[in-house]
């Protein structure tokens, strides 16, 4: 698909999500000749050999830049083929190399199913540890652009069901960095999903190439009377959310699940026991959701500890529509998120949820 | 193609050009949402395929869906309505322009999923040999969609399986920012057809009577029990690739290029130095249509949306 | 693949689960004659007109009989092309056929994943209710036949995390041949698994083609002290737990899931509600499963009625290793079972599950 | 081939073939888990493919991934203690016969998945090109294999970048129970070279010096930076389509008139007719090579089992 229709606002004063993600990739290629970035459209008029080569840096820019500085060699505009890119890719990282794939957007991934769940994911293990395949797959994910069905995925839990692979949702400019520099770092294969709502969002970059370690969630803010738990763009509406509940008298923890799988127990389960009650929010279809998971494993956990039942604010059980007032009855809303900790706090009577 | 089916040929395309046009402006006002790609200069290909079939055939189309959809015979008012995400609209606001569908009309849906809609015709066209009714299954798609493996197993089914159907490949030259010579180890998709021991051809999509004529052959050999063809249409991308694209991937060189051969003014030129049609008839056709987008834009815009306790409808029948 | 090395054993005195199925397809092909079947090596000797063509009846016969009784139109073999094979087969559904792939084994769907997940589970939503998509998806699943990593996923929770999918696992050959009729009469699109470890299990087929309807759970044994739920090949550990478990003077309650989407909650709480203590057994590793969000469920809405924490029984969090020991390691196992049931009961000080 | 690589060809040939008769021997007795598939008929191709590589150079392989192997230059111990799932396993057990692997020697895996290795074996071949390391990736694969949507995505991906990989068909007339000319449609897979610009050649699978002289020249080619090649090699399947296989989608006849041409026979009457080899000679290899099985064998069934507690091992780094 395509860029919305506004203008990309690049390298203002403070440096968006998209900035976050250019700098990680470049600190990586700079650092690193054997990676390299790979996928449909992120450069842009390829093989023409005019000017205009390589100024598009995909969907939303990120790879902006990159052509001109790695070359044509390192910075690959591909064909529309999603399972021999992620195929490639997972061939030339056991071979040597570091690719950053482009999926462009999640709901795309399933044509590269194959190659995620059962050539990248096992390599490893049913090779006795012999192969290495260290590839990051990046994704734009997430509902909200009256995209329609086939545009506004997730999968996050299709995701997140597979052992093998890692799976990282930043939610700030900190963390896209952060943690794209340390998947393309990591010797396994990383699921990198970017929530379109959160490209604009502004942020302060971090001060070194350092890295956030996978595996690792984060108390966006702290709180002592209920915890939320977030993925992706779920953070930004559950700190409004819990903006609004300090004035009602009720402190919410946010915790940023940032990694979804593996999962960052000690951190949700330290929070949880401390304020017994929980809310999770994820833009995942209900069913089977890495919420239910959590909630499964809290209440295991923390069996008796709880204050209140743990509630999950979910998108709606079907798949995205396109028309606005169902796209936003579906998504979950800041709106839900008060509902269920209110009531998990005890503030109001049980009703629609 | 005769003089008359030439007229209806060029009022068909001059219809879908008149709506994307129309569509483009709606859409830069705001209050049409979402992605819209449109079919902008390969209206020859829509209309003189779809003209070589009848009204039970079937088709599946691309993310640039419009004008198959007005061409196979889709109500102008579910379309706009559509378009806006209203209930009133033909798959009732849940779908949208890259998802539009009309199976009243045998449009089995647009396919925001590049190459999508191409095993579904290979699968309408099995419907029809297992019932034996003599439809006939069209799949069209892009030049980008060719480098799908959806596309090398659906030829590859459909000829061993000897289905009804006709793969038309609409190349215009791009994906998105990406050229089609750089992206395909082949200069032209009909040099795929070999692969799959199926006839193709390639024609100048942008010459209605040449898209007719081919796809007619197709359709009969089709229809006939003889299996499927592969037909590729060239006709260059004129626009963007969506609706705003701001084209950093090409010089306006290359815009301009596309825009050489129009396959509207070309057939209108014709007719109207063969004396068969006026300048004041094709001003009254102009003047008729654009009324009717004017009504079908009224009736779009005051109909109402979808219920949100209506969100979790129409998953399961 | 292929079948293990024993004769197949066909039409014995008593029917079983491969039968069910056989009675189930031929019975809706009798029935219908929109009903088709395809996939690859589902006839055998495809093409060439001689007297064996038809006689191999797919990897385990499930088809055998059928080519010859319906012919070649309507028994397909195909070629290795899951894409094409599920899309087509979606189109056919659109244009009035009700098609039942063969897809083999659940871990080669996901090169059917883009037509599972895009098309046939998106349609009928996206397109207004314009679409029928009448389509069943039958695999193979489970692992134990030391067929390793790619031969032996179940995928219960990514299929059941796709709204618009209908999914089943039926345990019994009454189940298998109630609920595949069913499947084949649906209106929208049934992944149907089929655990290889059931395929050779006698049981009375239905006494009538009526079906079963989908979207119901069983209860396999009835019993007051907890509720063991199971997906698939699981109710029969859980049956033979339940057994060692009356022994020790605990009545345990088995209900099989039976439909993984829809998931039939009144079945659930209410025994849940009846015993206060749940132990869920699902071959999926661990991480993402349906059993967690039942877990998840079932905590919330019995909120403080249950007697002790939900506990799952699940497979390990990798792929499924080949070597025997690794492989019986990985299984949820009939001990596995017993030895949760009794911390769920506290007969047992908590130890390693 | 000189005399000498023709001799070393038969022995690697020989090698296969009886380490593969031991195996199904051992199967049928039991005790070895799982799902077996030999390659018993397609030696040539192996070891005149691989005998045309370099030590580094990189090689995919299938579900029938022992003839590779071998020929590759994995050890025999890690092999066998493969196939019975023991800690010495080249996989240490965790792969078995569908997922052995030996990336010590460029083997990047038996794959299970029918045309799981081909894309692979194109990000080898990528590796290559922006490493500079002048290595060359071979991708084997079967003829059902061909008619994956991931064939052709690599394929069009290979030729458009110009990489150094070979595209290996082993076309053995089967794919499980369906025969080639059903399930394609084309009677040669090298006609399909023609659909990405990439050259093709048909070679007789069973003669080792015609699919060593092919491979050599699309390794050359792939070696100088002239791009991908496709080679097929004809070598019909002899035996079931895996061991225990009741083969009873096609007659006695298929599978006689696939026995008739035996690629080692061949080369061994050749060689002995032109006095380069004698009986005692070739007996004697069969002697040795029998007595390293044999040691093999007493290896793995020795080995340790993994740990049951380890089974969450090697899932990440
Ligand atoms: C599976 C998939 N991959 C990528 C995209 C993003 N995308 C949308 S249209 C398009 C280009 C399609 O090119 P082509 O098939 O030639 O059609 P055209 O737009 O030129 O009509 C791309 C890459 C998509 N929608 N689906
Ligand atoms: C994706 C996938 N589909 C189906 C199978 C089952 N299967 C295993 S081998 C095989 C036949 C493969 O035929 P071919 O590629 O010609 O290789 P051959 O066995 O003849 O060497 C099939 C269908 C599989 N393993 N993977
Ligand atoms: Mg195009
Ligand atoms: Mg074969």
């Amino acid at each position: 698909m395509s860029t919305p229709d506004e203008p990309r606002p690049r390298r203002r004063r403070e440096p968006t999500y998209l900035d976050a993600l250019t700098f990680a990739l470049d600190a990586a290629m700079d650092e690193d000749p054997r990676v390299i970035v790979m996928g449909e459209d992120i450069a842009g008029g390829a093989g023409t050999g005019e000017p205009f080569e390589g100024q598009m840096g995909g969907t939303w820019g990120v790879t902006k830049g990159l052509f001109a500085k790695y070359g044509p060699t390192r910075v690959r505009d591909t064909p529309i083929s999603e399972a021999a890119i992620v195929g490639s890719a997972v061939g030339a990282a056991m071979a040597g190399l570091r690719p950053v794939v482009d999926l462009m957007w999640a709901s795309f991934a399933p044509y590269a199913f194959d190659q995620i769940v059962n050539q990248a994911a096992k390599a490893r293990y049913m090779f006795g540890g012999q192969a290495q395949v260290p590839l990051v797959i990046r994704m734009s994910v997430g509902a909200g652009l009256r995209a329609g069905g086939q545009h506004s995925d997730s999968h996050y839990a299709l995701f997140a069901a597979i052992p093998g692979l890692k799976v990282v949702a930043p939610a700030t400019p900190n963390d896209a960095a952060g943690l794209l520099l340390s998947a393309i770092r990591s010797d396994d294969p990383v699921i990198f999903l970017e929530h379109m709502s959160l490209y604009r969002l502004k942020g302060a970059l971090p001060d070194s190439t350092a890295g956030i370690p996978l595996g690792t969630a984060e108390v966006a803010r702290m709180g002592s009377d209920l915890t939320i738990v977030t993925i992706g763009a779920s953070r930004q509406i559950a700190l409004l959310a819990a903006t609004q509940l300090a004035l009602e008298g009720i402190e919410a923890e946010v915790v940023d699940l940032r990694s979804l799988r593996p999962i960052d127990w000690d951190t949700i389960l330290e929070s949880v026991n401390r304020t017994g009650r929980l809310v999770l929010v994820e833009e995942s279809p209900a069913g089977v959701t890495i919420s239910d998971a959590i909630a499964a494993e809290v209440n295991e956990r923390l069996f008796g500890r709880l204050k209140a039942p743990v509630r999950r604010v979910l998108a709606a059980a079907s798949p995205v529509p396109f028309s606005p007032p169902l796209e936003d009855a579906w998504l979950p809303t800041a709106e839900r998120v008060l509902v269920a900790a209110r009531l998990v706090c005890d503030r109001l009577p049980a009703g629609r949820d | 193609m005769t003089d008359e089916e030439q007229l209806e040929g060029l009022l068909a395309m001059l219809r879908i050009r008149m709506f994307e046009d129309r569509v483009r402006t709606e859409f830069a006002k705001g209050g049409m949402p979402g992605f819209v790609h449109t079919y902008s200069g390969a209206e020859a290909i829509a209309v003189g395929v779809i003209g070589a079939l009848e009204p039970a055939d079937l088709i599946t189309s691309t993310h640039r869906g419009h004008g198959h959809c007005l061409a196979k015979g889709a109500p102008l008012d579910g379309i706009v309505a559509e378009l806006y995400g209203r209930e009133t609209g033909l798959c009732k606001g849940r779908g949208g322009s890259m998802h539009i569908a009309d199976f009243a009309n045998g449009m089995l849906g647009a396919n925001a999923i590049v190459g999508g809609g191409i095993a579904l015709a290979v699968g309408g066209a099995l419907a029809s040999q297992v019932l034996g009714d003599g439809r006939v299954a069209v799949a069209f798609f892009g030049d980008g969609a060719s480098n799908e493996g959806v596309f090398h197993e659906s030829l590859n089914l459909a000829s061993i399986w000897s289905l009804p159907v006709v793969f038309v490949c609409e190349n215009n030259g791009w994906a998105e920012s990406t050229p089609f010579s750089y992206a395909s180890s082949v200069s032209s998709i009909a040099e795929r057809g070999v692969a799959y021991s199926i006839p193709a051809v390639s024609v100048d999509g942008t010459d209605l009577t040449a898209v007719r004529a081919a796809a007619s052959a197709a359709v009969a050999r089709a229809r006939q029990g003889n299996g499927p063809s592969l037909l590729e249409c060239i006709a260059p991308r004129r626009e963007g690739h969506f609706v705003g694209d701001p084209e950093e991937y090409r010089g306006r060189e290359q815009a301009d290029q596309a825009r050489e051969s129009d396959p509207i003014d070309r057939l209108a030129e014709q007719l109207v130095a063969r004396g068969i049609l006026s300048a004041e008839a094709l001003n009254a056709m102009r003047k008729d249509w654009s009324g009717q987008l004017d009504r079908a834009y009224e009736f779009a815009l005051a109909g109402p949306w979808p219920d949100p306790l209506d969100v979790e409808r129409y998953v399961y029948s």
